[in-house]
């Protein structure tokens, strides 16, 4: 039972997360790219620790989803926000 | 045209995957053997390194080599990064930097040091729990990345940054030496191992840790820093 | 105490760490400091050097057995290879000195010592994910330092080669996923070991996947859009370093992971032809560029596919010939890009054009250039000579009506790099300068002497190529010979 | 239906670099393309790490006494994507500085655009 759950809860996340990173391919703002690429780390850091790697899941949920975000908010502040 | 090639390469990568990945498969035991070096460190990690965390031991000890080259990689790309974005500075009119609201000021006056304490937490608890230099050393950036928000008046010395780099850098690379030189081989434990999951123990990896923690902190805040800085 | 071969990579890393401490002491003198790692790198990796001859050296990180740590395996191949590294490094560290005027020029010294690290301990390592770890040194440096001039060909050149590299590097770590999924070890020997246990077609992908990666960095045939842009972009000290030392590497691992790790023979032919259109594709672009730097970086690729084409062939003196290329083409090529770097200072152009009359005011450069082109085309006594014998030789002694058809394609790609290296002589002596070119005074002294001794290395190497042969042969063997390797990793 | 049902990890790291790939093929804005490459690594991660678990194993920390050696999930794998996100975030840096400085000279971030090198 609790196996069930947790597989259905990990085929949810797993949708969400492969339509974020469809989201972050079509947005034309990069700005809402960035963060629905965030998002994906997110839900990674999530299955990183369905997946017993704690460890990953911390480095993910710092790097991946807040410092990469920061940094690029940074780059994208000083060029274009809008792909042509 | 180049939908088309790329739709065709990546239908090759995509079926090559799934037939390898058929070998491979999910959640099954690869490591039964003990000839296998993940087994190896379950059941020896703790003996020999004295560190609760396995993930630890094999990050710093026994895949410690891949760790310096890791710490390398990023002092490379903070280098780099100044080199790429490198112009002369004195040539920079002084831009007043406008000041954040009084909120966020505050706030971010209240949460430097908390999260510089946590950051600090993580790093030097490595070898117990979860966590360790990167992490920890990532948070700690998000700390100076907070005061470059809020506080935007606030200039973090680069030299203070780019020395703390490089002595965390020497730091490891001289335990490691330490290492070859009282234990035969570079980065060999030379210290005593202590009681397994007590703060002084597993020898010479909290100070790796912390080493890797200072320099990941201060270069991941001089990336930001560079990449933050106004240019003409 | 013996010297451990860890040294060759930990010393330069620990130097490079502390040029920015230096620094705040003295501007100066860091620009020595990557001179000093590449003399010590040099010296360890030539003491060295008998020692392996006789029995590769393992060393275990850390103190634990080899597959259960990372280890080094510092053979004949891993330690010759460092030893060249060092040599072309220190040579162009030297130049350095004089030719880098501008932008951060600390971080210069420091991006191109860890280049040179990334390199020597992509080189000696035995641990697959060790090696992707110094690869990506080496490549990380890379991009920083071709954009170091900061112009627009150089970031350009530098966003085409991160992205290329790139997603090389993410296809070597897939590969080495599933090798790591298959085997459940990272160690190369223990990887070697297994293959044959497991059936074939997952190990066909990642072997396709780790070769397409490493084939980035090691400019094989569709994978080198990058390299021209790159090369002719850098400024000439790193043009020189790419073209000698990069490429290299890359065709080392290459050929570790396809002689090695899988003993893959089926590979071999592949490699011919993939060699063989690499040199013709190389040699004909490179025929008809007008600029000179981007002229060169495209006779790099022809001498690349000359090179996997030598290891294509897949015999004892085939590898001979491709490692004796490797180091003909590192000591030619690094002259070239070091002298053309001051032509193209005087004359403040990269057109082949503006190089008129320049062997009348710079001979002792314009000498060199001469030299090392004649080295690569393979006129004797140089270094090209015996390296491109060789594999011609070893190429005609498989007997098949194949390779004889393959090794005159091959002479085929030499006469074109003939005519387009002598057409650049003919403009540097035979098109007198009918303008006056005062400004035009030859190089400084710290570019002529690093010149004068690859140059002095081409022709000695040329006249006793019997003096390599020792430690190419014993290195042949280590790439053909897995059972060994094996044995000496594991015990 | 089952087989699906077992590998979702491995659908889900499979689809991302699938994807992190196309964007980096297709699309023309070099932020987009970054975007793709952080995309591309964080399956190649999952990947990683799905390779390396095993069905109930727990995380390979002893932090308690009755946990067992034998029911714990690899740690190498762990490691190697501790080192893989670090090189990640080191080229994701690099890259973007470059971009900063293409916007510099260029005035725009469109790939098929800059093209005074041939491609």
């Amino acid at each position: 039972m609790e196996d069930a759950l947790k597989q259905i809860a990990e085929a949810i996340l797993v949708i969400l997360m492969l339509g974020g990173a469809v989201c972050a391919c079509i947005f034309k703002d990069l700005l809402n790219a960035v963060i629905a690429a965030a998002f994906v780390s997110l839900i990674a850091t999530i299955l990183f620790y369905f997946l017993q790697a704690p460890d990953v899941a911390m480095a993910e949920a710092s790097i991946g989803a807040a410092l990469t975000t920061a940094i690029f908010v940074i780059a994208i502040r000083k060029t274009k926000r809008f792909e042509e | 045209m180049r939908i088309l090639i790329s739709a065709i390469l990546l239908t090759i990568l995509v079926l090559g995957l799934a037939f390898a990945l058929a070998e491979i498969p999910f959640g099954a035991n690869q490591i039964n053997s003990s000839l296998k070096p993940g087994r190896y460190y379950l059941e020896n990690g703790v003996d020999e390194t004295g560190a609760a965390n396995v993930v630890t031991s094999v990050v710093v000890t026994y895949r410690g080599f891949d760790t310096l080259g890791e710490v390398t990689i990023l002092f490379i790309a903070a280098i780099g990064l100044g080199a790429v974005l490198y112009t002369r500075r004195k040539q920079l009119p002084e831009v007043k930097p406008r000041s954040a609201s009084l909120i966020l000021q505050t706030g971010c006056r209240f949460l430097f040091p908390l999260i510089l304490v946590f950051g600090a937490y993580i790093f030097i608890h490595g070898h117990l729990s979860p966590g360790g230099g990167f992490q920890g050393g990532v948070i700690v950036a998000s700390a100076f990345l907070l005061v470059y928000l809020g506080c935007a008046e606030r200039k973090i010395p680069r030299r203070g940054l780019s020395a703390t780099e490089s002595l965390a850098g020497l730091v490891f690379v001289t335990v490691g030496l330490l290492g070859l030189v009282y234990g035969g081989e570079f980065l060999q434990n030379f210290l005593p191992q202590g009681t397994v999951n007590t703060l002084f123990s597993a020898g010479v990896i909290p100070i790796i840790y912390i080493a890797i923690g200072f320099k990941v902190g201060a270069e991941l805040t001089g990336v930001v820093a560079d990449l933050l800085e106004k240019r003409q | 105490m013996v010297i451990s071969p860890v040294l060759l990579i930990v010393v330069p890393l620990g130097l490079a760490f502390a040029i920015p401490l230096l620094g705040f002491i003295s501007k100066r003198v860091v620009g020595f400091v990557p001179v000093l790692a590449m003399l010590f790198n040099l010296a360890v990796s030539l003491a060295l050097l008998p020692v392996v001859l006789q029995k590769p050296e393992v060393v275990s990180i850390g103190g634990f057995s080899p597959p259960f740590c990372i280890n080094l395996v510092a053979g004949p191949l891993g330690v010759g290879m460092a030893a060249l590294i060092a040599l072309v490094g220190l040579a162009v560290s030297v130049y350095a000195l004089g030719y880098i005027k501008e932008g951060a020029q600390e971080k210069y010294h420091v991006l191109y010592l860890l280049l040179l690290t990334g390199a020597t301990g992509a080189v000696l390592t035995g641990d697959i994910f060790n090696l992707f770890v110094f690869y990506e040194i080496l490549c990380i440096s890379s991009y920083a330092l071709v954009a170091y001039l900061g112009d627009k060909n150089g970031i350009e050149a530098a966003v085409k080669y991160l992205i290329q590299g790139s997603v090389g590097s993410g296809l070597i770590l897939i590969g080495i996923a599933i090798l790591y999924g298959l085997f459940g070890t990272l160690n190369m020997a223990q990887i070697a070991q297994s293959i044959g246990v497991v059936d074939s077609l997952p190990l066909s992908v990642a072997l396709a996947l780790l070769v397409t990666g490493f084939g980035v960095e090691a400019a094989v045939f569709p994978l080198n859009a990058w390299l021209a842009d790159a090369h002719s972009s850098a400024p000439s000290s790193i043009s020189a370093i790419l073209s000698g030392i990069a490429i290299k590497v890359g065709i080392y691992a290459v050929a570790r992971v396809v002689f090695t790790i899988f003993g893959a023979s089926s590979m071999f032919q592949f490699l011919l032809l993939l060699g063989l259109l690499t040199l013709l594709v190389g040699e004909m672009s490179a025929f008809k560029q007008d600029n000179i730097k981007r002229m060169l970086a495209y006779s790099s690729i022809g001498q690349v596919g000359l090179i996997v084409f030598a290891f294509g062939i897949g015999t004892s003196a085939g590898i001979i010939g491709g490692l004796f290329q490797i180091v003909s083409h590192a000591l030619a090529k690094s002259v070239l890009f070091l002298a053309v770097g001051y032509m193209v200072y005087r004359a403040g152009s990269m057109e082949i054009s503006s190089m008129e009359g320049m062997g009348k005011r710079m001979p002792v450069i314009s000498f060199a250039f001469v030299i090392a082109a004649f080295s690569l085309v393979g006129l004797p006594p140089f270094t090209g000579f015996p390296s491109k014998f060789l594999i011609v030789r070893a190429a005609l002694a498989r007997q098949e009506m194949l390779f004889t058809v393959l090794i005159s394609l091959v002479l085929v790609g030499t006469v074109i790099e003939g005519a387009y290296f002598f057409r650049v002589i003919q403009v540097l002596f035979f098109k007198g300068p009918e303008k006056d070119f005062a400004h035009r005074e030859e190089a400084p002294l710290s570019a002529l002497i690093p010149i004068l001794i690859l140059m002095i290395l081409i022709v000695v190497l040329g006249i006793y190529p019997d003096s390599l042969m020792p430690v190419l042969k014993s290195a042949a063997s280590e790439l053909l010979d897995r059972v060994i390797y094996i044995k000496e990793v594991l015990g | 239906m089952n087989v699906l049902y077992n590998s979702t990890y491995y659908v889900a790291s499979v689809g991302l670099i699938v994807i992190g790939l196309y964007v980096m093929l297709v699309k023309k804005n070099l932020i987009k393309v970054l975007i793709g490459l952080s995309l591309f690594e964080t399956g190649i991660n999952l990947l990683l790490i799905a390779i390396g678990y095993i069905r109930h194993g727990t995380a390979p920390i002893f932090s308690q006494v009755d946990l067992r050696a034998e029911n714990m999930v690899d740690p190498t794998p762990q490691a190697l994507v501790l080192t893989a996100i670090v090189i990640g975030v080191a080229v994701l840096a690099l890259a973007l500085s470059l971009a900063v400085r293409l916007y510099e000279h260029y005035g725009t971030l469109n790939l098929r655009e800059i093209r005074d090198l041939k491609w």
